[in-house]
């Protein structure tokens, strides 16, 4: 299904639980100020719903807003949920952040989200793009004196092009039929280039990887997982994690973050969409999450039932890193 | 003063001139990024860009500035207390900064510089040490709204030159005393020069379409903006990051921390953002300014109500769009300001 | 945790994790000593440690 | 220039728990160097950010008043690692000052009127150091009729003891002092600050009311003074936000366009009803 | 990579209060000789134990870090 009838569908499904008064809002997408970026919307009304959208480029991850809000006082709301999407509106269901009932979700296979900053560079990075649209799988680029075509699948987001779980794990609403669940991509590879290093190289490379880090925390902020209401970075006694720009503080930050998320990262690439700087935060993150994969066999968010395997103890659990 | 001219075949010739006494930095293309770069020679210079990614502010206010240090042993005679950190050693010149980068330092001279004890010496320090030479802006991004918050592509304040490029030459205008003995040296510039170069920024300023209207916010009183039920979906979005205020060339919070190592201790300071909780925080958990609301408004009312109302209507905003570029979930300031307008 | 360091580049030989029994005083001198040994094996640390006498 | 950052050294010449609680403790401090001392010009109602290195710096009300010489005196709430530090910290020590900062209290345009001082608990700090400084033989003279009452929960929570059983003798000042219920030992006032505020009722006809303590005193005694006939520009009050540098740049203590640390900390009621509630 | 012969590294050992801490005691109350270079660090039990410790460890310039349970 074409990006622009889901969207159609979506705002009728919106309209439909507004206006019957099922949800007190859906959490969608409206159109952006900027090409390339569509943003967050909160519908209340069935009128509002008329502003939401759907594109190649919602790159925010909807779970987020669910856990930062007070469910308690919206009620039931609705989020328009692709895989990654649902996988962690799972988690958040299993750590108790929110109950099943508070959620309707409208899932939407993925069409595998697009990389504003692949698309920049592909038409080159100093060309002004002032509108981008899509055409089957090709995406046309204008701005000033120039137009372009661009393959979608040269433009995908790493981690959708990677993607294993494209369609929704739970559905209230399933707009659009279920698809082919990767792109291809293979998940594994993420890693590998530095797996295949020397310590001292692989340090360099990683050092190299955040220099660029500005601690605005747009990758914590962006991330489902990340609702501590004191994060570690901003503890103060003891303070783990100092508030320079100096490298040991910043890959401190980033390490740790990056193991909070073991074993409940979904790969939704938020946290590199956010990114200010282009930071491949994606490099240690799905590393652990390749990890949990072989050693506990298990993903994050693929259902209800099984559990998180950093909280439970099985006699099975890989141990050779003991003496 | 006059308008000067500067062939870019002489630019070698200007830029060794300056590097005699001056660190040179210059906007530079890195992977795709344009940053803020030690230039080498003249030809690494770009020409065509619209903006660096991240605003040159930290030349003046580094994101981390060790501001003291002080030995950590009780016991020794100078233990404990706190020494300064010395001044900048040397001069620096930043080639091609933009006039909108350079109008926000003259916003922050008078934040950092207010009086006799308002008087951040380390940013004044690297001010009064560094030459800026900025690049007109011929052809502003979509983004930009310069020109509707007392800015432009060819505005003056805050630089000591400015270049307007010309194709091969460049018209330079000395702004500043220290601007005009950095050009001592060049020709004067012809009157059909001047006239190009009037031009170019006619066109430049005509080609920014969107913008802010501030006219009725000026007006308006502090509570009545403060209330208004927009500030109730603005928040809705917002990720409480710091992305919009650490590019933004205004924002100037600051936090100051302790970290000792040993005998060594230092006091530094870094930049800080008014959307997050800890911010404002007290001791006791009361927290001002608690909510996602609260803290978005505040950065929104600091620069279009607060800013003006203390500083003689300047606004704390120069437009250069960084934010609208940046912002994760799309919070567009220029929508923002106008509902605040309304 | 392990894996994590070593793949941001810091040797596995520096984390050790072990199950000792409080009975087990000759294993514990035994782990103590093969612990120190590939740690000293590795040479100092060189990364995330936070100088601020380099940086001040 | 002068680097506004940079703290003056001082020595801890004495320090001493206040209250039964142990929170609160007080530090009398001495400059290293006397030419700081002089440099040091304070008003009453003005704060200073207490410098402990290598733990950072905490921004309290200075309790001391000029006219007392140039030991500076400070009570310190344990609340922070600072304050933590700071507590743990003994005779001889060495910390920095840095300071005076932000306005003080209107002394001046006090001149010629009654003054009435009202403090809860803690907050009585700075108070302190104003009541001082107008009992002063210097200062009396320019004030009417001066009121002061005070109130904290329980007798053990009153800080100052020596200082107000003295003023309690004197003839130019009326203290009323009070504790929240009865306690054995204690025969003074025993009432709510608001409830002896009605009691006392201070008239506003050419008067000021220094008003000063936890937000839920404040709360319950405006009522009072409005019903007395006191007007907005009559109460003067001293707020506290959190603070880093002091002087007006880092951003954090603003309430609207007002910066606590150098606009304020004291503001009348009349200039705060026309800000937002951010503190 | 420096001159390892002479080199001293400091180990930050995590021991568990309730077994290799004991160990560790047996271990001095026996006067088994083992290594003067690891740091020891009580901590209540295992569980306590998290990933913040190990990193800070070594953001204070330990050499090797050792948890045992």
């Amino acid at each position: 299904m074409e990006n622009q009838e889901v969207a159609q569908k979506i705002q009728e499904v919106a309209k439909k639980l507004l206006s019957e008064g099922k949800v007190s809002c859906v959490i969608g997408f409206e159109k952006g100020t900027v090409p390339m970026r569509e943003r967050p919307f909160f519908a209340y009304t069935p009128e509002e719903a008329e502003r939401l959208t759907w594109t190649s480029f919602c790159c925010n991850n909807l779970a987020n807003f669910l856990v930062r809000r007070d469910l308690g006082e919206a009620g039931k709301v609705a989020v328009v949920a692709q895989g990654c999407v649902s996988r962690n509106i799972v988690g958040l269901i299993k750590e108790n952040q929110i109950s099943r009932e508070q959620v309707f979700v409208i899932g939407v296979p993925s069409p595998g989200m697009l990389d504003r900053r692949k698309v920049q560079a592909e038409v080159g990075a100093e060309k002004v793009i002032t509108e981008v649209s899509e055409d089957g799988e090709d995406l046309i680029v204008k701005g000033k004196g120039f137009e372009e075509r661009v393959p979608r699948k040269k433009v995908m987001r790493d981690n959708c092009y990677t993607c294993v779980q494209r369609n929704p794990v739970i559905v209230d609403e399933l707009i659009g039929a279920e698809t082919e669940p990767t792109h291809g991509g293979n998940i594994d590879k993420v890693s590998a280039p530095w797996e295949k290093l020397q310590a001292d190289d692989r340090w360099a490379e990683f050092a190299e990887n955040y220099q660029t880090c500005i601690r605005c925390y747009a990758c914590r902020d962006a991330c489902p997982l990340c609702y501590c209401h004191v994060c570690f970075v901003d503890e103060a006694q003891p303070q783990w994690c100092g508030k320079t720009q100096d490298e040991s503080d910043v890959l401190t930050y980033h390490v740790l973050r990056a193991f909070h998320c073991a074993g409940r990262c979904t790969d939704c690439g938020a946290c590199e969409s956010a990114c200010p700087m282009g930071i491949k935060v994606r490099r240690l993150t799905s590393k652990i999450e390749k990890d949990i994969r072989e050693m506990y066999g298990y993903q994050a968010g693929m259902d209800l039932e099984s559990k998180p395997p950093m909280s439970v103890y099985r006699p099975d659990d890989p141990q050779e890193f003991i003496k | 003063m006059a308008d000067k001219i500067l062939a870019k075949d002489k630019l070698a010739e200007f830029i060794a001139a300056l590097q005699k006494d001056k660190d040179v930095f210059a906007p530079k293309l890195d992977n795709d990024r344009l940053v803020w770069a030690p230039l080498e020679k003249a030809d690494d210079i770009v020409w065509e860009f619209s903006n660096t990614e991240m605003s040159p502010k930290d030349f003046f206010f580094p994101q981390t500035e060790c501001m003291m240090h002080f030995k950590n042993d009780p016991k020794a005679e100078d233990g404990m207390i706190m020494q300064a950190e010395p001044e900048l050693a040397k001069e620096r010149a930043l080639l091609n900064i933009r006039p909108c980068d350079a109008k926000a330092f003259g916003v922050l001279d008078m934040i950092f510089c207010q009086d006799e004890m308002t008087n951040d010496v380390y940013w004044r320090d690297k001010r009064e040490k560094t030459l800026l030479i900025g690049l007109a802006c011929n052809d502003p991004c979509p983004t930009c709204f310069c020109t509707t918050v007392g800015c432009g592509p060819h505005n003056e304040a805050g630089l000591d030159v400015l270049l307007v490029d010309l194709g091969d030459k460049l018209l330079a205008r000395p702004i500043s005393d220290k601007g005009a003995k950095a050009l001592s040296a060049l020709p004067e510039a012809a009157a059909d020069d001047a006239a190009k170069a009037a031009e170019l920024k006619k066109a430049a300023e005509d080609s920014i379409t969107q913008g802010v209207g501030t006219d009725k916010i000026s007006g308006a009183e502090v509570l009545d903006l403060f209330n208004l039920p927009m500030w109730d979906r603005v928040h809705e979005s917002c990720l409480n990051c710091g992305t919009c205020t650490f590019c933004c060339p205004t924002c100037h919070c600051f936090d100051i921390q302790d970290e000792v190592q040993g005998e060594a201790g230092r006091r530094v300071r870094n930049w800080d953002y008014c959307m997050s909780w800890l911010f404002t925080v007290h001791g006791t958990g009361h927290n001002p300014r608690h909510g996602k609301k609260e803290r978005v408004r505040q950065r929104f009312m600091h620069k279009f109500k607060y800013i003006p109302l203390k500083r003689g209507g300047e606004i704390g905003c120069v437009g250069c769009g960084r934010c609208v570029q940046l912002c994760p979930v799309n919070i567009d300031v220029r929508e923002v300001v106008n509902s605040m307008n309304a | 945790m392990k894996n994590i360091l070593e793949y941001v580049g810091i040797e596995p030989d520096r984390l050790h994790f072990s199950w000792i029994s409080s009975a087990e005083a000759e294993k514990f001198q035994k782990t103590a000593t093969q612990v120190c040994e590939a740690v000293r094996a590795l040479g100092p640390a060189q990364h995330m440690i936070k100088d601020i006498r380099k940086v001040a | 220039m002068k680097n506004p950052y940079v703290p003056y050294p001082v020595k801890i010449t004495k320090a001493l728990v206040e209250t039964e609680d142990k929170q609160l403790k007080s530090f009398w401090l001495d400059f290293l160097n006397p030419a700081d001392a002089k440099a040091f010009d304070y008003t009453p109602g003005q704060f200073a950010e207490l410098s402990v290195s290598g733990f950072g710096e905490i921004p309290i009300g200075i309790a001391s008043s000029p006219t007392e010489g140039d030991t500076l005196l400070f009570t310190v709430n344990k609340v922070g690692h600072v304050t933590k530090k700071l507590h743990n910290m003994a005779e001889g020590d060495v910390m920095g000052v840095r300071g005076p900062l932000g306005n003080s209290y209107p002394l001046k345009e006090m001149e010629g009127k009654n003054v009435v001082i009202v403090a809860g608990g803690f907050a009585v700090t700075t108070l302190r150091s104003t009541v001082t400084w107008m009992l002063h033989p210097d200062n009396r003279a320019k004030y009417g009729k001066i009121d002061f009452i005070y109130g904290a929960r329980t007798p053990g929570l009153l800080l100052y003891e020596d200082q107000w059983r003295e003023w309690q003798k004197r003839d130019d000042i009326d203290c009323h002092i009070t504790i929240d219920r009865e306690a054995p030992g204690w025969d003074g006032l025993v009432g709510f600050v608001p409830t002896i505020c009605e009691q006392v009722a201070p008239k506003p006809d050419n008067a000021v009311a220094l008003i000063c303590g936890p937000p839920v005193m404040i709360r319950f005694t405006q009522p009072v003074f409005d019903k007395l006939g006191w007007q907005p520009e009559q109460i003067v009050m001293s707020l506290e936000n959190r603070m880093k540098c002091g002087i007006g740049i880092c951003g954090r203590c603003n309430v609207g366009p007002e910066y606590v640390c150098k606009d304020g900390p004291v503001f009348t009621k009349a200039q705060l009803d026309k800000l937002p509630a951010e503190y | 990579m420096s001159d390892t012969s002479n080199f001293q590294p400091r180990i930050a050992a995590f021991l568990c209060n309730w077994c290799s801490y004991g160990a560790a005691d047996l271990a001095g109350v026996s006067r088994l000789q083992y290594p003067p270079l690891v740091q020891t660090i009580r901590i209540p039990c295992t569980g306590r134990m998290s990933p913040k410790f190990i990193l800070q460890a070594f953001r204070k310039g330990v050499d090797g870090v050792w948890v045992s349970g």
